[in-house]
């Protein structure tokens, strides 16, 4: 019963739970019926991801209509992966919610922030979920929306307008996704993504094909934050409450990736990307990604920017993997998603942790917190070597399926952009190091404790995780080659 | 020739009316007038689609006896939750709006930007 | 305008007839235009118009926020509730033929519950809205 | 015939209604056009048949879109939009190129209301056809809406109530209270 | 205990033994006698080892495989044996030294020292015992990140940016060009196992090999092959244990090390030479040879000089790995050891000098031979050794060396060595003579000067007979080295 349900009880538990989180009073009880509901989908999500494990795929009909008339879940390992993301993220975020949320929320206004929450959650999991084109826009909505709203709680005016600036990209980015939809629809007359795949084989040359798939793309390109349109991005997540700030740089721009994944290489195909080079510009967009984004993260002064920007480097990452349109690039791509959320959750974890003591996360305000705070940093330095991908951490592991792509195509130059990002990567983590541990603090500030237990414990959670995923890669690497090849993406051959 | 614009024509005042929105949304300006600019480019994709779902000599798709020929429901339904979505995202957008104005004091993004910047 | 006696009385025989329309259209969408949306719609404008012309404090005694929150997340929950009791009589997620033992009163009853859920949802939401929106803490 | 006639109009009305509004700057005109536009497209959704989105873009593109705003307005006070110090270049050039790649989309489009293009002859036909004996409603909007694609439904719904938590948290009456004074530093 | 456990056990100590210093970081005296012990321990365990290995079992270990074939594997191998002895036991008499130094100094934030020190010195024993390239980089990148906060330890401007210099060449060149080494190879042969003949024999075009080799030779930042060797001067900032040890033995020598290892396992000698991929590389040595040892001529700082003339002897180590015959690889081996031991008695001395006379300076130490003399002699022993005179250890590996030369009939590197081993009498010499001899600029005899503590003398005392001793009993050293070249 429940286990063939499991696909989609995954995604409407917590929409049920979101109303009546939204009716709870106000105090812990929320956060506590927030925290039961998302560990229940985290252990969903990894029953649903043991079931196809193995490489099959899951099929359910909502309202019991046979696709492509009704709307399909249609499960693989990649789906079932990005939703043990989601969920998994969100349980890990929780905990550390609690005393965060406390500070920068009004008490009031808890249960409704943890609706908030969960709508996101609902958001992103029917996202990854779903094998409907226009179900995946309204899940996206869903999401987005909360997302909006989630941003402007943080407690500076600035997240008001970063808010906003979200809100209309956001939009921007969902109508031309809509507008691909609708193209892509007039063409062949159906949204189920399998049955899109099938009737777009014979006219990928249609010049329409081509627009609707260019502005399916751009409009995800948008909530992506790929440069040149990331400028929403580091606001958002600078001025955002801290586990809004972890929660969303860990999924939201990762279950983006997935879309893109997803459009490209189910819905069109790689032939289609062979027919149209759009491989090349995915290459050129993410080289430039690389290299734009780390160096404007050298250039900050604020440690959560730093974070942001390098953010939009990682996921140009993602991006250059999806250009190589090989099995190896793929799956680097996928590895790279799940190993880029441990990192970024651990270091906005430890960010957020030296906000709740100090208020600020500009280097000025911060010099020398390392020393008063030695857990936070050693959870922020193991991280950021996870980051610039040093051997034995999670970060290298993608780095090295993203080279190995690059070599066996000998695109050398991309290769060599990928080195130079890790080198960049070294800068400004290095530079953070720096300013937390051996500056001395210019104003002598009172010293600060420890972070508490609360915020100290996930955060470390997922720092180990860095560690055992760069030690262990059966699960990451072997969901990822099971995607690609479901993905029906094959070897790379000249 | 003519027949291109007869089958293209509404597209392409459809596109026209898209771009017009498009553009007050992403030029700098006043916030309320960039919502009130996504409104009409999301209205003009309704149109875009509701145009996809229309069909000659056809009539709402409400079955009834005599007719046989009828407009594609499909796309009226993804534009009715469209609507849906469109109208939460202003509501969203328009108190946002009113919270930027009580913290910045103007609605005018250039006047924002030197605020922010200012500081 | 609150003392305009003309629209006062016009008003209060307005709103009824407003009222009695959205729930035509509510349950009168299987058959012509309209469904849950429309009339959730129509119904919050028949108390806007009410508390535009009566202010705002003699729906507020009616529906306060409170309530409205409530309704909101009772609407939500009636139409996924629906899906569960599908779920739960063996179907699929939102199959309503389960629902009766004839498939098509079974689409029925599922098609109107769940109708009602959007209305009651769209409704309660439009006012808390248009309460927000015309919250007198906003004017400053 | 005459439905292309009025098409057309309808078109004609939107465009310059569109174009009005980029240009003007009185932001109570800027709406009551906003509100005008989405009438017209209403009337145009129902030249083409799709009563159920006419009735609703009216209820809400020119209801409650317009009333949010008008109130923004009442809210912010301000009622002009500032000149410009300065023209962008850029979003012009923007626009221009998505609707030059539009346009080049609209080239391998089925003709508008052409009765054998793929959106009228896959998906389609079947609910036509099934939609009495599958749901017994007449109006195969509402079947495909509330039964077919019944969960998008319940998408949409929980979009609606997103936005009233939304707006609740952000400027909820009873909880309004002092924030974002404080200056970023 | 088995074999394979004595093995993680040999690498994993040193992390327990910092472990246990963190936590007696508030009692002083428990936290130097950990740190002893650990030292004693692991030192114990690598003899143990090598006893082992003497008698002919084989060890290897995989403890997990993070890449589809890819193992963290751990293999004892006589060159990784060879460098596994010299790193250990020097460990423990630089730990003795490092008490009484750090503490006439008292240095700032000492627990951080004592651990960090430790962990570095694990990753030395795990790039020793590594059994794949892959393990090697691991452990090699832990170590470069380990020695950073022990070269950044004071924490002033100066020691920051002496740190971020000496990251950014050795995070640069291992990431841009070690890592795209390993990768390239890793592509053409699928693996990154070391073999007997190495593994691109066969496989690779040897038009490219010899830019494979570069990408190694230089990508391995910590053999200080100019350009890329002004790591090694920065790294000077640190207290002189560290420069002891870790500048003079374990991260350089790791770093030769590596080079030896990927010559003979990785391409494998014979390719090397039917390849000719190292014909112009050897310039690049020679060259580093020469005009290291002339920078070093030119530094009065004492340290400064010694890391200089580190470079160009690292760079002999390269040499013997480019002409890749059993001489010059038999040298190379053994010079690992022997400059190890000569090296570190010079930086213990100059250490001394520094703590207890205050002068870093070559220029103002005339005269403090006859104040300190112990120290000095040390120093002068140290000299001797690394000049290659006999009879001194250090003559053994020169030996080897200019023989593999006259093999391959380079007569000009010949000329490189000889001049160059003028060369270090003329800026070692210099610094014992005045010491002895000179007299101070303005004449004062240095009579309150005593010796520098027991324990620092006792470390120099031991490290100079050492450099005597193995002269004339090279013995295990040898042998290993031996194994090493294939000679036997």
């Amino acid at each position: 019963m429940i286990e063939q349900n499991l696909c989609l009880l995954l995604v409407v538990i917590p929409l049920i739970a979101a109303p009546v989180t939204a009716m709870l009073p106000a105090g812990r009880s929320p956060w506590l019926f927030t925290l039961v509901i998302t560990w229940l989908c985290f252990a969903m999500s990894i029953w649903q991801l043991t079931m196809v494990l193995d490489g099959s795929t899951i099929s359910y009909e909502l309202g019991g209509w046979a696709p492509p008339w009704g709307i399909e879940y249609h499960i693989d390992a990649l789906n079932a992966f990005v939703a043990l993301i989601v969920s998994g993220i969100a349980a890990i975020t929780l905990p550390y919610a609690l005393r965060t949320v406390e500070r920068e929320i009004q008490l009031q206004e808890t249960s409704l922030f943890y609706a908030v929450f969960l709508l996101c959650l609902v958001g992103l999991l029917g996202i990854a979920q779903t094998g409907d084109v226009f179900n995946l826009f309204v899940f996206l909505e869903i999401s987005s929306l909360s997302s909006y709203v989630l941003i402007a709680m943080g407690k500076r005016r600035r997240a008001l307008t970063a808010a906003y600036q979200y809100l209309i990209m956001g939009s921007i980015g969902a109508t031309f996704l809509l507008i691909g939809i609708g193209l892509i629809y007039a063409e062949t007359g159906t949204l189920n993504m399998q049955d899109l795949h099938q009737r777009l084989q014979p006219i990928l040359e249609h010049r329409t094909v081509h627009t609707g798939f260019v502005f399916m793309v751009v409009g995800i390109a948008l909530k992506l934050a790929l440069f040149p349109l990331h400028l929403w991005l580091p606001n958002a997540y600078k001025y955002s409450p801290s586990a809004i700030s972890v929660f969303l740089s860990a999924t939201a721009t990762k279950v983006a990736v997935y879309i893109m994944l997803r459009i490209v290489f189910t819905v069109f195909s790689t032939s289609f990307l062979r027919i149209t080079h759009t491989e090349f510009i995915f290459l050129i967009l993410g080289a430039f990604g690389v290299v734009f984004a780390s160096i404007a993260a050298i250039v900050q002064y604020d440690l959560k920017r730093i974070l942001a920007y390098s953010s939009i480097a990682q996921i140009s990452y993602m991006v250059l993997g999806m250009g190589f349109a090989s099995t190896l690039g793929i799956t680097a791509t996928v590895v790279h998603v799940f190993n880029h959320a441990l990192m970024k959750g651990a270091l906005f974890m430890a960010a957020g942790a030296i906000v709740y003591r100090v208020g600020s996360s500009r280097f000025e305000n911060i010099y020398g917190i390392g020393r008063q705070m030695p857990w936070t940093f050693a959870a922020i330095f193991v991280s950021g070597l996870s980051l610039i991908g040093i051997p034995g951490t999670a970060g290298f592991i993608s780095k090295w399926y993203f080279m190995l792509a690059a070599l066996e195509q000998q695109a050398w130059l991309i290769a060599l952009v990928i080195l130079l990002g890790s080198l960049l990567s070294v800068v400004y983590m290095w530079k953070i190091f720096e300013a937390l541990f051996f500056r001395r603090s210019a104003c002598t500030a009172a010293p600060v404790a420890e972070a508490p237990l609360s915020l100290l414990v996930p955060m470390w959670i997922l720092v180990l995780a860095n560690i055992y995923f760069g030690i262990n890669t059966e699960l990451t690497v072997g969901v990822a080659e099971t995607a690609v090849r479901l993905l029906g993406v094959t070897a790379y051959h000249e | 020739m003519i027949d291109i614009i007869i089958g293209h024509y509404n597209y392409w005042i459809v596109i026209l009316l898209m771009m017009a929105g498009f553009y007050t949304v992403i030029n700098r300006g006043n916030l309320i007038k960039k919502i009130a600019g996504l409104n009409i480019f999301q209205t003009s994709v309704f149109l875009l689609y509701i145009s996809i779902g229309y069909v000659n000599e056809g009539t709402t798709p409400i079955i009834a006896e005599g007719f046989t020929r009828y407009a594609n429901p499909l796309p009226h339904v993804l534009i009715l939750t469209a609507i849906v979505v469109g109208v939460s995202t202003t509501a969203l957008g328009l108190a946002l709006v009113v919270r930027i104005k009580k913290a910045y004091g103007t609605i005018e993004e250039d006047e924002i930007h030197d605020k922010d910047m200012s500081l | 305008m609150k003392h305009n006696l003309v629209l006062r009385f016009i008003t209060k025989y307005l709103f009824p007839v407003i009222a009695l329309f959205a729930l035509y259209v509510q349950f009168h969408g299987d058959y012509g235009p309209g469904g849950g949306f429309q009339a959730g719609v129509i119904l919050s404008v028949a108390f806007i118009l009410y508390a535009m012309v009566f202010g705002m404090e003699t729906i507020e005694q009616v529906l306060p926020l409170r309530v409205l929150r409530i309704l909101a997340s009772t609407g939500v929950l009636i139409y996924s509730g629906t899906g569960i009791i599908t779920l739960l009589m063996g179907g699929n997620f939102l199959d309503y033929d389960i629902l009766s033992l004839r498939p098509i009163q079974g689409q029925h009853i599922g098609i109107m519950v769940i109708e009602l859920g959007v209305g009651i949802t769209v409704s309660a939401v439009m006012l808390i809205i248009f309460y927000a929106f015309s919250d007198r803490r906003n004017h400053d | 015939m005459l439905d292309t006639f009025i098409d057309i109009t309808l078109l004609a009305f939107l465009t310059t209604t569109a174009i009005a509004i980029i240009k003007v700057r009185n932001l109570f005109v800027v709406i009551m056009l906003f509100s005008i536009f989405s009438l017209h497209s209403a009337g145009l959704f129902v030249v083409m048949d799709a009563a159920d989105v006419a009735f609703t873009e009216a209820a809400v593109g020119a209801g409650i879109s317009t009333v949010l705003m008008l109130a923004t307005l009442a809210l912010t006070k301000d009622h002009d939009e500032k000149r410009p110090t300065h023209h962008a270049r850029l979003p012009l050039l923007v626009v221009l190129i998505t609707g030059a790649a539009l346009v080049y989309g609209t080239y391998d489009i089925p003709s508008f209301g052409d009765p054998h293009s793929p959106a009228q002859e896959h998906v389609k036909p079947y609910y036509i056809e099934h939609s009495m004996e599958d749901t017994g409603v007449a109006n195969t909007v509402t079947a495909v809406l509330a039964s077919y694609r019944g969960y998008d439904t319940l998408g949409e719904v929980t979009v609606i109530f997103t936005a009233g938590i939304g707006v609740m948290l952000l400027i909820g009456g009873r909880l309004t209270r002092k924030r974002n004074k404080e200056d970023d530093r | 205990m088995s074999d394979q456990h004595l093995l993680l056990l040999a690498v994993f100590t040193p992390f327990a033994g910092a472990l246990a210093i963190v936590l007696f970081r508030h009692w002083p005296n428990l936290r130097e006698t950990v740190t002893l012990l650990t030292a004693a321990a692991v030192c114990l365990i690598v003899v143990t080892v090598f006893m082992r290995f003497d008698s002919g079992t084989l060890m290897a270990i995989d403890i997990a495989e993070p890449l589809p074939g890819l193992a963290i594997r751990f293999e004892v191998e006589a060159l990784g044996m060879l460098f596994a002895l010299v790193a250990s036991v020097l460990w423990l008499v630089t730990s003795i030294y490092a008490i009484g130094y750090m503490r006439k100094h008292d240095e700032k934030n000492q627990t951080r020292f004592y651990t960090m020190f430790a962990i570095a010195i694990g990753s030395t024993l795990g790039i020793a015992f590594a059994g794949n390239l892959f393990t090697l980089f691991l452990w090699y990148e832990l170590l470069t990140i380990s020695t950073y906060p022990l070269v950044a330890h004071a924490g002033n401007k100066k020691a920051r940016r002496g740190a971020r210099t000496y990251l950014r060449i050795l995070l640069g060149t291992s990431i841009g060009l070690f890592l795209l080494a390993i990768l390239i190879t890793y592509t053409i042969t699928g693996s990154l196992d070391f073999q007997e003949g190495g593994i691109l024999a066969g496989k690779l075009d040897p038009a490219w090999a010899g830019l494979l080799y570069a990408l190694f030779i230089f990508g391995i930042g910590k053999a200080a092959v100019m350009p890329f060797h002004r790591w090694l001067p920065a790294a000077m900032v640190a207290p002189t244990p560290v420069s002891a040890l870790l500048h003079a033995v374990a991260v350089v020598k790791a770093g030769v090390f590596t080079v030896l290892k990927v010559t003979i396992y990785i391409f494998g000698t014979d390719f090397i030479t039917s390849s000719g991929a190292s014909d112009w590389l050897v310039w690049f040595a020679g060259s580093t040879i020469l005009l290291a040892s002339l920078f070093a001529m030119v530094q009065d700082n004492l340290k400064l000089r010694l890391a200089y003339s580190t470079i160009s002897q690292l760079s002999y180590i390269v040499l013997g790995a480019l002409l890749a015959t059993n001489m010059g690889l038999l040298g190379g081996a053994l010079h690992i050891s022997m400059h190890a031991f000569a090296k570190i008695t010079l930086f213990f001395a100059a250490g001394a000098i520094l703590i207890t006379a205050d002068k870093s300076n070559i220029s103002d130490m005339s005269g403090l031979g006859r104040a300190m003399p112990i120290t000095f002699t040390a120093f002068l022993i140290g000299s001797l050794s690394i000049i290659g005179l006999p009879p001194f250890g250090g003559m053994w590996s020169k030996w080897y060396l200019g023989m593999g030369m006259v093999e391959t009939g380079q007569w000009l590197l010949l000329a490189v060595l000889l001049f160059s081993s003028l060369l270090n009498i003329a800026y070692l010499l210099p610094v014992p003579v005045r010491g002895f001899f000179g007299k101070a600029k303005d004449g004062t005899e240095y009579v309150q000067i005593k010796e520098a503590p027991i324990s620092c003398l006792l470390a120099m005392v031991f490290t100079s007979l050492a450099c005597i001793a193995l002269f004339f009993y090279p013995g295990p050293f040898y042998e290993l080295a031996l194994d090493t070249s294939g000679g036997r």
